[in-house]
């Protein structure tokens, strides 16, 4: 394969340093109230990795089930209790904590040269929350599930069902707080905690993308809340705030329900841009193109994100005007998405490109993310909405964008700083055969639901009409190819962690200040806070400090 | 609903692992004193976004349930007593002036004021939520109370009912009377979310006395007692809202 | 392998024959939505291939063997002032393309055929004017506009036919409408495509089109005796409205004669049009539609009637000034024998006497 | 320090603590005797403009924003914001659906 830039040092002498954070204290207490952000990133991890196999078992068993025409393999009611446990753990479990909780956590302290988030008490109490969440969760599923969709459609989720959905409720409730106590303690970090001549036209494009996910998820994730207590108390006390024989409206229920879960797309997605800003700089050696570009427009999407939820809900009753408003926003947001995705295919203009792991999941999101945001654009026109709303193509589309782009971002992230955090290489050729492979089985699960969903097969059936069946067959080959492609990730890494290569301070050579210090890094991350002296992705600088090195060592 | 400002303990003083030297109550990853007053006040103030975000479901509610079902706010508002409407509004905006008092004496180490005024406060907030237990404990007597066999006997026929009768009001038809069971519903969640909120603060205000009578706020380090500030003028915000929206629908004959 | 195991050749000659990729076009707004939707998969596909051509060749002309040196190039506001403006111009023309399709699948035509939908926990009852009931079925003409009036009886449904790309909500508590013109003759799809329950993927069934005589002679052949209005007529009369909305000048109750589509003034002061969703809300929550000049005693009926009933009501409401209806009343209260119209000592008025 | 703090710790002298809190007592007076006035659709917004001046005051001198640093006026603007967005937008909705046919 092409050459790489990794740059290890020479495995017969290079050591894991002695102290570094995982070494400095030892025991399980330690681990369990520490309020060292990188120890909690760590804790975050290990559940998240949890949850997402969980979810990833049940999709299995969705696909599974969708091979035949007919519900043979479980009866409807547990296939609608497990579709809606897959949709409840990947969203509110996996997908709104995962980059932003596990790698924002543990770097972006690093990137603005602190040493520690500011609130790190509240960052561990967010953990907790997090736990006490997912606790309730597998409690959800183990006493009989909740087969209400992971929208909880009032009045089916307040009259019309017995399954556990206050159980769900609290359990989508608390982990609302932990986003809640991420998105604070990111914005107030970003704001008060950065090292001196660090400005905000020098911070990562990783430390923007968080910084409007966070504003997302402060101002967001309260509506969700008070939706659930609202739901909550109109099933067990009958308020008839949503039940119309009480003259209550459903679709206020909708309204304040939309209100949080289409921001918390963008919460999803944010930072998996963030990461891919770092990637696609990184590995073709060139500072991001149009940095103010991808800055502004992560910003963009935070402020217009609050603007056009009601496009979840164009054929429901609401009235013309307010969807026009609403289309019109939609096609709004769509824009600064292309403008990054543009912004990063022109990164490579000139650059000097390598083709490790992460760099290829990076490839794999930008067309993936192209796809899922254009039919998200399908989705906005009202008119196409109505032929194409709640059928497989709304299933399609939200995976292209939340599988094949936040995932993807995901796995490429935890490539790229896997050396970081460990101070391990994980096995490259092995890792990039995992990205092709997912890559692959991606597209053979999903582009067949965009035909089913023309077609217009219904999201959320067990039995279908036989004609659907060849899409799905293939949809569900695709979903085993899929399935391998991300255990593939769980075993090699873990392997490294005791036979990896020893990674050194900046295996990529990267810019960002945390490739500057030791991996895995000191509990302090700095022996003394860094000046930053240079702009965000600045290549030369970079040369100059080696070349210092090599003459200070030399 | 875990949402007490647990950022305030936050910011309490631990011995950092201090290698140069700074105040006992600086923690260990902050560069300067100032810099810790200033993160813990904008953490405040985020957190505050999130209760107004929260608080903005309820209002959106309330707002299209006053427009669908007017004649029912009207009447259903008829039954709350303006007088300890008012004389809560006053208790609560006299607390948050004990209160800013109380800042005050932190911010120039007055330590006497300080615990005068968070003693002020406390007892100004228990009386706003003794008031508030005379009218829940009116309405659960009237059986106003939305789901506990709710009864429409004051407004099908309001001559029956004191309250009612004082303001003329003309009997509602009966879906319309069905529709008071939003309003008090709405009342019942915004006015018990609001006191919920004064029963975490009163309980830090507490915790607070207890702490400024050993000294702890007069000696420099006031941030504590400033975001708790910020908590508290907060929730008399909510409650002037509250108040205006909820009494004063119409008072007029 | 000599040779296919019958069990699998069974299954790959059902794929290959049965294998569709894309749905009919059985209706009027079908082309049309096809046409936007073909537009949008060719920008998309464009958009695609525009990026991973660039991806490709700069990942090829670029790499770190052909070229070592990365140039470090800052930005350039020209080239980020052309890939915001031409994604807006396509995002707005696509914008302005789909509200037009939108206003018209939702804005139904004067002289369509109205069928009144309802949906239940996991099926849909269609009825039609004339009278004919039908479970998970919808037979409808060719050529002729056809308004669904649709309501759910409890949760959320969803009334969906991919083959004329039209769907609409049906939500308890409020009618929601949508219309279509069915072009060629057939049998297609219906769906509940909203998450309903257990037996949500159940919810389905069958639209038949029909040309226009097929379609009477079906009429003629599946009707249930009744009309709607006269089911309606009979509810009116066992329900006592008669006891107010009578012709007597001194009815308690306004005349109901010709108020479907009228001018209305009410008690507030503002003025409304009557049209269905105002004569349901008028017969379950009356107090708020109580026409001026008259007494707000009207009794709540939610509770008491199924959504049946209401679209009953509504519809002997509605055909309360033809001709057809005051002919069509007037010999139904002569069948009704004496007796059975009455309700607990009150004497039904006959109600055939409309004011002219 | 990355920011300058501007945050100079401006000490709010009681006095103007005390003119506050009589305008928000004169406040609660006003909207109470506005209210057992009869102007019709003028109710709810004279009620609402004395809510808001009483609130804007708290938010101004109590709370301090009026002498805190951008970054706060900032926060405290965008917070009002957002929710303008949820209760506007909403009701927006609400308000229109009358005009087209369902």
């Amino acid at each position: 394969m092409s050459a790489t830039i990794l740059s290890l040092p020479d495995q017969s002498t290079a050591r894991i340093p002695k102290t570094n954070f995982i070494t400095k204290e030892n025991g399980l207490l330690s681990w369990l109230l520490t309020s060292d952000h990188k120890r909690i990133a760590i804790l975050y991890l290990i559940s998240i990795t949890f949850f997402f196999f969980i979810g990833g078992a049940l999709a299995g068993l969705i696909r599974l089930e969708l091979l035949t025409p007919q519900s043979d393999l479980m009866a409807t009611d547990t296939y609608n209790k497990v579709f809606t446990m897959h949709g409840v753990i990947m969203i509110f479990l996996f997908l709104v904590p995962s980059v932003p909780a596990t790698l924002g956590n543990f770097f972006i302290p690093m990137m603005i040269g602190a040493k520690d988030l500011a609130l790190p008490k509240i960052n561990l109490l967010s953990w907790y929350l997090y736990v006490v969440g997912g606790i309730l969760v597998v409690y959800t599923m183990v006493s009989g599930g909740v087969d209400t969709g992971w929208t909880f459609t009032t009045p089916l989720s307040t009259h019309y069902v017995n399954t556990n959905v206050m159980s769900t409720g609290m359990a989508v409730f608390i982990a609302g707080f932990s986003s809640i106590f991420t998105g604070l303690n990111f914005i107030v970090t970003l704001h008060k905690m950065r090292c001196p001549g660090m400005t905000w036209f020098r911070l990562p494009l990783f430390c923007w993308a968080h910084y409007a996910a966070s504003i997302l998820m402060v101002l967001g994730t309260p509506v969700l809340a008070i939706a659930i207590v609202l739901l909550a108390l109109e099933r067990t006390v009958g308020i008839g705030v949503f039940d119309p024989t009480k003259g209550g409206d459903p679709l206020l229920f909708q309204h304040l329900f939309w209100f949080y879960s289409h921001p918390a797309v963008y919460i999803m997605i944010l930072p998996g841009m963030g990461v891919i800003s770092e990637t696609v700089s990184t590995f073709s050696r060139k500072r991001v193109f149009g940095y103010t570009a991808v800055a502004f427009s992560s910003v963009a999407i935070a402020v217009f994100g609050f603007f056009v939820w009601a496009h979840h809900m164009f054929i429901m009753g609401i009235s013309n005007y307010a969807v026009l408003v609403f289309s019109l926003l939609t096609m709004l947001v769509a824009v600064p998405s292309a403008i990054k995705i543009f912004n990063w295919t022109f990164t490579l203009y000139k650059g000097s490109i390598t083709f490790e792991t992460p760099m290829l999941y990076s490839f794999g999101f930008m067309g993936l993310f192209t796809i899922g945001g254009m039919t998200g654009v399908f989705l906005g026109a009202s008119g196409t909405d109505i032929h194409l709303t709640e059928t497989y193509f709304i299933v399609a589309h939200f995976h292209f964008v939340m599988v094949g782009g936040m995932l993807m971002a995901f796995l490429a992230g935890i490539h790229f700083w896997w050396p970081k955090m460990t101070g391990r290489m994980y096995p490259e050729k092995l890792s990039q055969l995992a990205a092709v492979v997912t890559f692959i089985g991606f597209n053979l699960t999903f582009f067949p639901q965009f035909i089913l969903g023309t077609l217009g097969m219904p999201r959320r059936y067990a039995a279908y009409p036989p004609e659907f069946q060849v899409l799905n067959v293939f949809s569900t080959a695709g979903a085993t190819i899929l399935g391998v492609g991300y255990l593939l990730p769980v075993l090699y890494l873990t392997w490294s962690l005791k036979y990896g290569e020893i990674a050194g301070d900046n295996p990529w050579q990267a810019t960002g200040l945390e490739w500057q210090t030791q991996s895995p890094p000191l509990t302090e991350n700095f022996v003394v806070t860094p000046i930053m002296d240079h702009e965000a992705y600045d290549y030369e600088w970079l040369e100059k400090q080696q070349a210092k090195e090599v003459a200070s060592v030399g | 609903m875990s949402d007490s400002p647990a950022i305030a303990h936050g910011a309490l003083a631990e011995a950092g692992d201090s290698h140069e030297e700074h105040p006992a109550y600086q923690r260990h990853h902050f560069n300067s004193v100032e810099q810790q007053a200033d993160t813990t006040n904008f953490a405040m103030w985020l957190f505050l976004l999130t209760e107004v975000m929260f608080f903005g479901g309820l209002f959106t509610a309330y707002h299209i349930y006053r427009n669908w079902y007017y004649p029912a706010f009207v009447a259903g508002s008829h039954q709350l007593d303006v007088f300890w409407g008012t004389l809560n509004t006053v208790t609560l905006i006299a607390s948050s002036f004990t209160m800013a008092m109380g800042v005050w004496c932190a911010e120039t180490r007055r330590k006497n004021g300080l615990v005068v005024s968070l003693v002020l406060t406390f007892l100004l907030g228990t009386v706003f939520l003794g008031i508030k237990s005379i009218e829940y404990h009116e309405k659960w007597e009237k059986h106003h109370v939305p789901g506990f066999h709710y009864s429409l006997q004051s407004f099908i026929n309001p001559a029956s009912d004191p309250a009612a009768a004082a303001y003329g009001d003309k009997p509602l038809a009966l879906d319309m009377a069905r529709h008071t069971e939003l309003y008090f519903f709405l009342y019942f969640a915004m006015t018990g979310m609001h006191a919920l909120h004064m029963i975490i603060g009163i309980g830090i205000l507490g915790f607070m006395i207890f702490r400024a009578r050993a000294g702890a706020y007069t000696s420099g380090h006031v941030t504590f007692v400033e975001n708790f500030g910020l908590y508290w003028h907060f929730v008399d915000i909510i409650w002037i809202y509250l108040f205006a929206l909820l009494y004063l629908i119409s008072r007029h004959q | 392998m000599n040779e296919i195991s019958p069990v699998l050749w069974q299954f790959l000659v059902k794929w290959m024959t049965n294998f569709a990729l894309f749905p009919p076009e059985a209706s009027k707004i079908a082309p049309q939505m096809d046409a936007l939707y073909f537009f949008m998969v060719l920008v998309s596909l464009i958009g695609l291939t525009i990026v991973i051509l660039l991806v490709v060749s700069f990942s090829i002309l670029y790499s770190k063997e052909r070229h070592p040196h990365a140039v470090q190039i800052e930005g350039s506001t020209l080239l980020e002032a052309t890939w915001t403006i031409i994604p807006l111009g396509l995002f707005l023309i696509m914008f302005v393309w789909g509200a037009l399709i939108y206003f018209r699948v939702y804005t139904p035509p004067a002289n369509a055929m109205n069928i009144y939908v309802v949906g239940k926990q996991w099926m849909w009852k269609a009825e039609h004017p004339g009278g004919q009931h039908e479970i998970n079925s919808l037979h409808v003409p060719t050529g002729q506009p056809v308004q669904l009036t649709l309501i759910s009886q409890d949760v959320f449904h969803s009334f969906s036919i991919p083959a004329f790309r039209v769907k609409r909500e049906a939500i308890p508590g409020r009618y929601t409408t949508v219309w279509f013109e069915a072009t060629t003759p057939g049998t297609y799809h219906l769906f509940c495509t909203q998450y309903c329950g257990t037996n949500h993927s159940a919810m389905i069934g069958d639209v038949v089109v029909l040309t226009p005589d097929d379609f009477k002679k079906w009429l003629a052949g599946s009707t249930s005796g009744n009309s709607l209005a006269q089911d309606g007529e009979r509810l009116f009369a066992s329900l006592s409205c008669t006891a107010c909305h009578n012709t007597r000048p001194d009815a308690r109750g306004p005349s109901l004669a010709n108020v479907y589509g009228s001018k209305l003034t009410l008690s507030t002061g503002e003025s409304i049009t009557a049209d269905d969703a105002y004569l349901r809300e008028s017969i379950l929550s009356p107090s708020q539609h109580i026409t001026q000049g008259y007494a707000p005693i009207m009794p709540t009926y939610q509770g008491q009637i199924s959504e049946e009933g209401v679209i009953a009501l509504v519809e002997y409401i509605k055909h309360l000034d033809s001709d057809y209806r005051i002919q069509q009343t007037t010999t139904t209260t002569d069948l009704l024998p004496e007796s059975e119209g009455t309700v607990a000592g009150q004497q039904p008025k006959p109600q055939g006497k409309v004011n002219p | 320090m990355s920011e300058q703090t501007e945050h100079t710790h401006h000490i709010v002298s009681p006095k103007i603590y005390v003119v506050i809190l009589l305008c928000l007592l004169a406040g609660t007076a006003a909207t109470v005797w506005a209210s057992f006035l009869e102007l019709g659709i003028w109710n709810p917004i004279v009620a609402l403009a004395i809510a808001t001046g009483k609130a804007m005051l708290v938010v101004l001198f109590f709370m301090g924003v009026k002498y805190s640093s951008k970054l706060t006026k900032l926060t405290a603007i965008s917070g009002i914001f957002v929710f303008m967005a949820l209760i506007g937008m909403t009701l927006a909705d609400y308000m229109t659906r009358a005009w087209g046919r369902w």
